[in-house]
């Protein structure tokens, strides 16, 4: 059933109005493989989007190509428009740094620095110099871990160390550190795969709150997941972009078989 | 018949070989420890008595019209005296000598460097001018050698004694005139063809010198070469050949930077032979690799995640490495670099081929000056032929093991310390 | 146990889902009411108007039911609910169709007094529409509070109120017999209140339907097509 | 001024230019009215690119200066000797030379040398005084120069960590060339004294001939009297010693790493693991020394005699046992990171259907871990090859070519060693042998880690 | 994509539960339709015995509701559907509301035919009965034919059958009116006969409703509340 | 509303008549610390029960004890009669080798051996002496990866390394491995939980038919794999069995409030 489907073009509604990033022609490379192919695709402006699709199929590629990420893995080479609020991302003449502080990402296994829980959420804005004074980063950290919905389990102990937090609470500080450099998208990749369900429902919580000022996107294996917590989902199959809709036409009834067949578990 | 039947069926002969497999295994670490233990109680049981020495005592008259000395702040006069014949006088005097042959005899009996000691004594106590003294003068290795294993041998062991020499000898002892006392040579002197006169202290200034060089420029570079690689360094056919590179030296034999050292730094550049400096290039061009190696292995030890955390909230690449995996690689590091340090104390092949082998006296005072290093010296010692010698050898490595494991015991407890498993 | 908490959801947007669901249902439920209120007085009063407001509002209902559906099939979708998440989206999907047909049945009643205005009065019934009609009134609020407050008691009363109702349509029918073969010439206007009872006897049934939707939300036990007292008896054994 | 005074003046002057930099840039960057923000770096790195250009040129500079500063010193002196002198060979001038800085550093008393030579003396101590000032002017000069450049670069637009970052990886990339060039060199010293070497003696001759004795040069400008090469036998004894050794590490090696990760419980562990390590650390020359005085003996005057055998004083055996227990920590730690590195999973997963632990160990731990556990014994065979202190205290210097452990033979890196000790002729064949000697052992030793290492290698990614 | 998969799951289990659930609901529908052919017949020809067989059914006709309703709800709390599958658990479970009210008229009008048969036949309204009855028989029989072969021009026919259904009830309607007019005597009988044929048209109603689920499965397209053309333009559009 | 619930009787039914394992008065304790506490369960025979609960709530721990896979830690201690068709496995004169040969084990992450498909396979059968013949092994090594659903996948390459399939196909021939000894229960810890979505499919689908004459009891992370896998579902909340009931039973009514609350997701 598979192979006679063609999937070159994207069904639904890849293009938006109001798009924050805007993504035309992406193609992705490690070294000759092709892992990305011509995705044509707009993130809406404090949407959540997910990216679903089976293993391999180049969810984290692409996500990674939004922020440059890629840049790190010498082989990987991308082509195409990557827009951020009409500004090409690969322009050779940008500078990653800020760039990155703009687009923040978390990652699946929750990452905090071996430091407390202060200065795990100060780093952002201490490398960037956004506060000048103590009393500024102080409150830059606070308001971050209440974004964050953190700061009443950790505020007696901004000083303990951040890795002794347990999963899902780290994975959340990870987000405040994200969050304290005020970013304008964050990526995810599967950021609840190493929580417990308890964990993960607050995290797909907190994604709720953030994407109020926030452009989210998440990568994610759970499609539940996907249906939870995104507006509009993207399916992805071996690097195409084969749909993108809104999440509830996605997992009622959607456009292309391919994403039928994920979504209702029939790949084989 | 029933699987689990054939499970029971086989069991006890399963279990018989279980058994003998663990006993080998133990066997295997009872060995290793017996031969720890061996070499442990050999080097100890030959080497403690060095750490003490004969003295025998003189009766000495410091007569200043005999020795030409009015005043004894006088470095002339001191200089110019004759306490080696005062000595020798003494020694005629207390064994009331009178035949030539027997003259020899007794004068070998305390170290070549008596009239030194009268010197020194003098000096030390000028009130000693024209009275009769009884000082404790240093013995001769021979009867050191003789009087250390007397006890146990019951005098059937002579040693290089002369029957003569043991008649004097039973005089002494009964008049309470032999006695061992703390050999502070052994710490304070430099080498010397005379077993009692001989010390550690140059070898150890050489190997400090020497391992100072070393460690001022291998652990930067190291660190560097370290962060370069696992950090910046794109993955291609160059950086492979490094890293191979990299990791084939630290396995090449030590000798063979001896010959690097011989060839490049005395052929080529035309340093001068035996310097600490040249030594601690050669140390730091060998330990450099295992530096690197254990570096890089602290490196890698910090998490990737760590890294793209950093990374995704926009620190810059530097920021990555100075702020996050060099602290936290650092214990790793240090430990590694103390590691490969002791290794470079302990080395000895190299530094003989670039001629720090030779017989030093004088303690160096830099890297610049002439030195020898603590391993040669021990390999020194042990192809003397004196008794004697073979004692220094072992207290002289008990020296260079206490040091050594004073070294790791601190690599482990940096390593404790600074590893805040947060 | 008895307790729901459908409030208490780590993710509090699937709480509010729930509880947006909810009260998608009990507005639905409010306009239906209404709805049979009205009818039932326009059928009484002979009020043409307010037989017409009722027939207008039933497009409003047939969205809300569409919406409503939407919505629970939304919740399976994107929420995988289980337990008792699982028996609220169902109940509410399932009560959304008895309301639904309640609004049909309302509408119908409508038709039928604007028929009977147009055709001057039945010879008689409007007793039995009135008595039938609040009867069947009050089954429906009580059904609708039950579900609002999850309260199998008033549910169970629901179900037996039913029981009444059947009665009482019964001997309403026999009635209305007998006004047609009195007067003939009546028969066209007797067979509309006939049908209005109808009606109302469907909605005693569709209310009921609801109370046995309430009664598997909070208790898990189908209920459906049991005597009233084997139902108690399930209910107190579990 | 002194070489360090100048370096702590350049130290300061460094401290001074970055806090100059950082100083400016926030200046600057309050002007834009932005605060910090109008940057576009931290001013940290304002600083940090003053501070570089003002210490990278007077840092090379002072690199150069002190490499250059003796020779053309040099330069002018000769030519200010008389001609005849000038005339001499280079020995003879060297000589000359060295006679000039002995009276200049004093050592001579004064008036006792030719007149041209105080007069050079003299002008190499003027000339030094010179070099040193004038040094010291330079630097001021380019300190300045070069702050200023990088005062005047700051702007808010200037991308200053960029430019710092760049500097930072170019210093790592140079460190990281060091080991190429230790490689380089170590191959180069090598193979151009090899050379020299099979000019004098065919290499067929080294590699097949059976007869070494280098020692028989009588006089060095007798030709050809300058020994025998045949390095076989030197060969066969170097590997009789290493198979000795290994015979006695592998197997002890190996059974206490196994026993240790996978039977010892944890206080066993860890108070048995590092004692057995501390095998491993000590030094070579305490083992030789040990070998020497109490394993000789003891083969010689016990051990040989109760198997009714007779045994030489330096024999194979013993220098080889103690190199086998020397090498047994480096097999069994080398094994216990490579036993411990396959997963437990896969222990519990034998352990789950039933096995118990030895076939565990053995037939899922052990085949497991062998790719790694053969690449560590390579290591250890390399190690026991290249090993020298042990085998010069303990073996003998005859090349008997012979396999029985009780004879005494030599190996390789001893040759090395009584070749290469003493003051030597960089043009003798004897002691040009030793870089022969030491190049077969390099390419030898190469080969087996390059080998090793490859299979530890792609073995340590299967589990990653 | 107008085709359902739903036996290429990877889960065989899933394949099984879901073909299952569909056999459950089309067995049930079987027996429904049966119920209903025999109900008709039973009217027509006063068979007594038939009417009783019909009567007899209903029980199990309610255990499978029942069945059939736990076994959605299982899928839904066991296996998440989503998408088609989602529909499909959906569709079956109000399809399986709608055969059960079918069976529930089919009830009714063998209850009718034995009063007819005990009262000794309407004066007429036989040849209505028998024309809707086959009429409603054969949208139930494709309506579940549809079903079966996720089949929406068939099911498209049934929604269109319906209005030919409701306007054939409407004449026989007023052809009853005349009937008892003209015999007051017969108004008890007929009035047996009106309730059938008013079952016959609820019984039509509900196979729309099940055609109009079997839109919804394969196309995801509500259709209810919708005129026919409304309908069939949205099926083209998508 | 935790916090006022008794959990120290556990409800529903644990206890059956036709039980494969019986559980009686079961605690296990990590040195002074209590991991379970006095569980009564019983395993029905051939019957698939799945084990849920919250991170940390002993359910690893109380699947290890089975097995006495426990044994291996040496701070874990067990206590209570734990019984294999009336034979208490705790019994110190009972041998654990033919214990682990009856009562199997799959663990969370795929663990072949380095090993080809086929010596994996055949390791059980050859340690345990099971096959005299190289035929008999032949047999057994086919017949398992039959089972495992394995057999059509990797005919062709029996003798490559096991090490080289997919995620998915190596928890499957961990599986098979398994299943050659012959077990008579086959305990597995989240067995999908490093696999993705279609192979995690395939997993379920095995032990569905393994369940025809091979006990399984399975720990899971995922209440939607609970749901779908198996028979019974055993809820533990901190080291108490607080309820096990019919796998519907649990998902669509359960009866504890502290299962319900866990089910739909509403701990915190
Ligand atoms: N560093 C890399 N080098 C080479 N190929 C890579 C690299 N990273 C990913 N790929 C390849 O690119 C393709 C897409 O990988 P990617 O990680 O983006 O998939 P994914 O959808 O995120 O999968 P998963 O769900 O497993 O995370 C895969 O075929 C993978 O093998
Ligand atoms: N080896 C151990 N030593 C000490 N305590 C342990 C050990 N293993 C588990 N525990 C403790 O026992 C309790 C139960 O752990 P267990 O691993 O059985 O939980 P679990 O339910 O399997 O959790 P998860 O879902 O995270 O796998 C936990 O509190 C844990 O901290
Ligand atoms: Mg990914
Ligand atoms: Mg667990
Ligand atoms: O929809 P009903 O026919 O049950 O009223």
């Amino acid at each position: 059933m598979t192979n006679e489907i063609v999937y070159d073009a994207t069904v639904g509604r890849p293009l938006l109005d109001d798009a924050k990033m805007s993504m035309r022609g992406v193609n992705v490379f490690y070294a000759d493989k092709q892992a990305i192919h011509s995705v044509d695709l707009d993130i809406g402006k404090n949407q959540v989007i997910a990216l679903i699709g089976p293993s391999g199929c180049g969810k984290s590629t692409f996500l990674r190509s939004l922020n440059r990420m890629n840049d790190t893995i010498d082989i990987c080479r991308v082509e195409g428009h990557l827009m951020l609020e009409g500004q090409d991302i690969y322009d050779p003449k940008l500078d990653v740094v800020p760039l990155r502080a703009r687009v923040g990402m978390v990652f699946q296994k929750p990452n905090p620095f071996p430091k407390s829980i202060y200065d795990n959420v100060a780093y952002g804005p201490r490398i960037h110099g956004l506060a000048s004074r103590r009393i500024d980063l102080d409150e830059i950290v606070e308001s971050s871990l209440q974004k964050a919905g953190l700061w009443n389990e950790v505020k007696d102990r901004l000083h303990a160390p951040g890795t002794g937090l347990s999963g899902g609470q780290q994975q959340r500080l990870c987000i405040a550190r994200t969050i304290a450099v005020s970013p304008e998208v964050i990526l995810m990749d599967e950021p609840c795969s190493a929580l417990d369900p308890i964990a993960t429902a607050k995290v797909e919580e907190l994604i709720a709150e953030l994407s109020q000022n926030i452009t989210i996107a998440i990568v994610t294996h759970s499609m539940q997941q996907a249906a939870r917590v995104s507006e509009r989902t993207a399916y992805f199959h071996m690097g195409h972009l084969v749909e993108v809709n809104d999440t509830e036409k996605v997992f009622t009834n959607p456009e292309h078989p391919l994403t039928e067949a994920y979504i209702t578990g029939r790949f084989g | 018949m029933k699987t689990i039947d054939l499970v029971n069926k086989n069991l006890a002969k399963r279990y018989r070989k279980e058994k003998l497999f663990r006993a080998y295994g133990l066997a295997s670490i009872g060995f290793g420890l017996l031969c720890l233990v061996l070499l442990f109680s050999d080097i100890i049981g030959k080497g403690y008595k060095a750490f003490v020495q004969t003295n025998i005592q003189i009766e000495v008259n410091f007569d200043a019209g005999y020795l030409g000395i009015t005043d004894t702040t006088n470095t002339e006069q001191m200089f110019a005296a004759n306490f080696e014949g005062l000595v020798k006088k003494s020694l005629r005097e207390m064994f009331l000598i009178k035949k030539r042959s027997d003259k020899r005899l007794a004068y070998s009996l305390v170290s070549t460097d008596s009239g030194y000691q009268l010197h020194d004594l003098l000096v030390a106590n000028p009130a000693w001018l024209g009275t009769t003294k009884k000082v404790w003068l240093l013995a001769d290795d021979d009867l050191d050698t003789y009087y250390k294993s007397v006890d146990n041998l019951n005098g059937a062991f002579t040693g290089r004694m002369q029957e003569q020499q043991l008649v004097w000898i039973k005089n002494l002892l009964d008049n309470d005139a032999l006695q061992l006392q703390f050999n502070m040579n052994f710490f304070n002197l430099g080498d010397s063809t005379e077993p009692e006169l001989a010390g550690i202290r140059a070898a150890l200034m050489g190997s400090l010198f020497t391992l100072m060089v070393t460690m001022v420029l291998s652990f930067p570079v190291g660190v560097a070469a370290a962060i370069y690689l696992e950090e910046y360094a794109p993955r291609n056919r160059f950086t492979d050949i490094i890293e191979v590179n990299i990791n084939n030296l630290a396995a090449v034999p030590s000798i063979i930077f001896g010959l690097l050292g011989a060839a490049i730094f005395l052929g080529f550049f035309g340093m001068h032979r035996s310097l600490p400096l040249v030594g601690g290039l050669v140390l730091t061009l060998m330990t450099l690799p295992t530096i690197i190696i254990t570096s890089r292995a602290a490196i890698k030890a910090v998490p990737p995640s760590i890294r793209e955390a950093a990374m995704s909230i926009g620190a810059s690449k530097m920021q990555v490495v100075l702020h996050h995996v060099l602290p936290l690689a650092m214990p790793g590091m240090l430990t590694g670099a103390i590691i490969g340090l002791a290794q470079a104390l302990g080395e000895t092949a190299p530094l003989l081929l670039i001629g720090m082998v030779a017989f030093i006296v004088d303690i160096p005072s830099g890297v610049t000056d002439p030195a020898t290093a603590l391993p040669v010296q021990i390999y020194l010692w042990s192809d003397r032929p004196e008794r004697s010698f073979a004692e220094l050898t072992s207290a002289a490595i008990m020296v260079l093991l206490g040091v050594l494991i004073v070294m790791n015991a601190l690599a482990v407890l940096l390593r404790k310390k600074l590893e805040r498993r947060w | 146990m008895d307790k729901l908490h459908l409030d208490q959801h780590i993710s509090k947007q699937f709480n509010a889902d729930l509880e947006e669901l909810k009260t998608q249902m009990l507005e639905m439920g409010g306009v239906v009411e209404q709805q049979i209120i009205d009818a039932v007085k326009a059928i009484e009063t002979a009020d043409g108007a307010l037989a017409d407001k009722v027939l207008r509002v039933e497009n409003d209902v047939d969205n809300r039911e569409m919406k409503l559906d939407e919505h629970c099939t939304l919740i399976l979708a994107r929420r995988q609910p289980a337990a008792s998440d699982l028996r609220m989206v169902l109940a509410v999907a399932k009560t959304n169709r008895d309301l639904e047909r309640m609004g049909d049945e309302a509408h119908k009643i409508a038709k039928m007094a604007i028929a009977l205005n147009e055709q001057g009065g039945a010879p008689g019934g409007y007793t039995e529409l009135r008595h039938i009609g609040s009867g069947v009134q009050k089954m429906v609020n009580m059904a609708l509070d039950a579900f609002a407050r999850y309260d199998v008691e008033a549910a169970l009363q629901v179900v037996q109120e039913d029981k009444n109702i059947d009665r009482e349509y019964e001997s309403a029918m026999r009635e209305m017999m007998t006004y047609m073969m009195e007067d003939p010439r009546s028969i066209k206007r007797v067979m509309n209140v006939i049908w209005a009872l109808r009606s109302l006897e469907r909605i005693g049934d569709h209310a009921r339907n609801v109370a046995e939707h309430i009664i598997y939300l909070v208790k898990g036990l189908d209920v459906r097509h049991v005597s009233v007292s084997e139902v108690e008896k399930q209910l107190n054994g579990s | 001024m002194s070489i360090p005074t100048l370096l702590a003046l350049l130290v300061a002057a460094i401290a001074m230019a970055f806090v100059a930099g950082r100083n400016r840039s926030q200046a600057v960057s309050s002007a834009t009215g932005r605060g910090q923000r109008g940057l576009n770096s931290l001013p940290f790195y304002y600083g940090m690119l003053t501070a570089l250009w003002c210490g990278t040129p007077a840092l090379l500079l002072l690199l150069g200066w002190l490499v250059f500063d003796d020779t053309v010193v040099r330069l002018i002196i000769i030519d200010g000797f008389p001609e005849a002198q000038r005339q001499l060979p280079e020995e003879t001038i060297n000589l000359l030379m060295s006679t000039v800085e002995n009276i200049a550093s004093g050592s001579y008393p004064d008036g006792q040398q030719e007149a041209y030579l105080q007069h050079a003396a003299e002008q190499l101590q003027a000339l030094r005084n010179i070099s040193r000032q004038l040094l010291a002017l330079v630097l001021f000069c380019t300190t300045m120069i070069g702050t200023t450049i990088g005062w005047m670069k700051i702007s808010p637009q200037y991308r200053a960590r960029v430019k710092v970052e760049t500097a930072f990886k170019w210093v790592l990339m140079a460190c990281s060339m060091i080991a190429i060039l230790t490689t380089v060199g170590i191959i180069l010293s090598v193979i151009f004294e090899s050379i020299h070497f099979f000019k004098q003696i065919p290499i067929t001759e080294f590699l097949f001939g059976t007869h070494w004795s280098p020692q028989v040069a009588i006089r060095e400008d007798q030709v050809g009297s300058s020994g025998a090469f045949g390095a076989v036998p030197l060969f066969v004894g170097t590997l009789l010693i290493s198979f000795i050794a290994m015979s006695v590490a592998i197997p002890v090696g190996l059974m206490s790493a196994i026993y240790l990760s996978e039977y010892a419980g944890p206080t066993f562990r860890t108070w048995v693991k590092p004692a057995l390590e501390i095998l491993a650390g000590i030094p070579t020359v305490v083992y030789g020394f040990f070998a020497v005085v109490t394993v000789a003996p003891f083969i010689k005057d016990s051990f040989a005699p109760m198997l009714g055998l007779d045994a030489s004083s330096e024999s194979a055996l013993a220098a080889g046992l103690v190199m086998g227990v020397m090498i047994i920590p480096f097999v069994s730690s080398l094994s216990d990171d490579v036993i411990n590195a396959v997963p437990q999973s896969l222990r519990d997963g034998s352990l789950g259907l039933g096995a118990t632990r030895s076939e565990t160990i053995k037939l899922v731990v052990f085949p497991a871990a062998l790719p790694g556990i053969v690449g560590g014994v390579l290591l250890a065979v390399s190690r026991a090859i290249g090993e020298t202190m042990i085998v010069v205290m303990a073996a003998g210097l005859s090349a008997n070519l012979t396999i029985n452990p009780m004879e005494s033979v030599t190996t390789v890196t001893v040759q090395i060693v009584t070749l290469l000790v003493g003051d030597q002729e960089f043009d003798s064949a004897k002691t040009l042998s030793a870089f022969a000697l030491g190049l077969m052992l390099f390419i030898v030793t190469l080969a087996l880690n390059f080998y090793a290492l490859y299979v530890v290698r792609k073995y340590s990614e299967q589990y990653e």
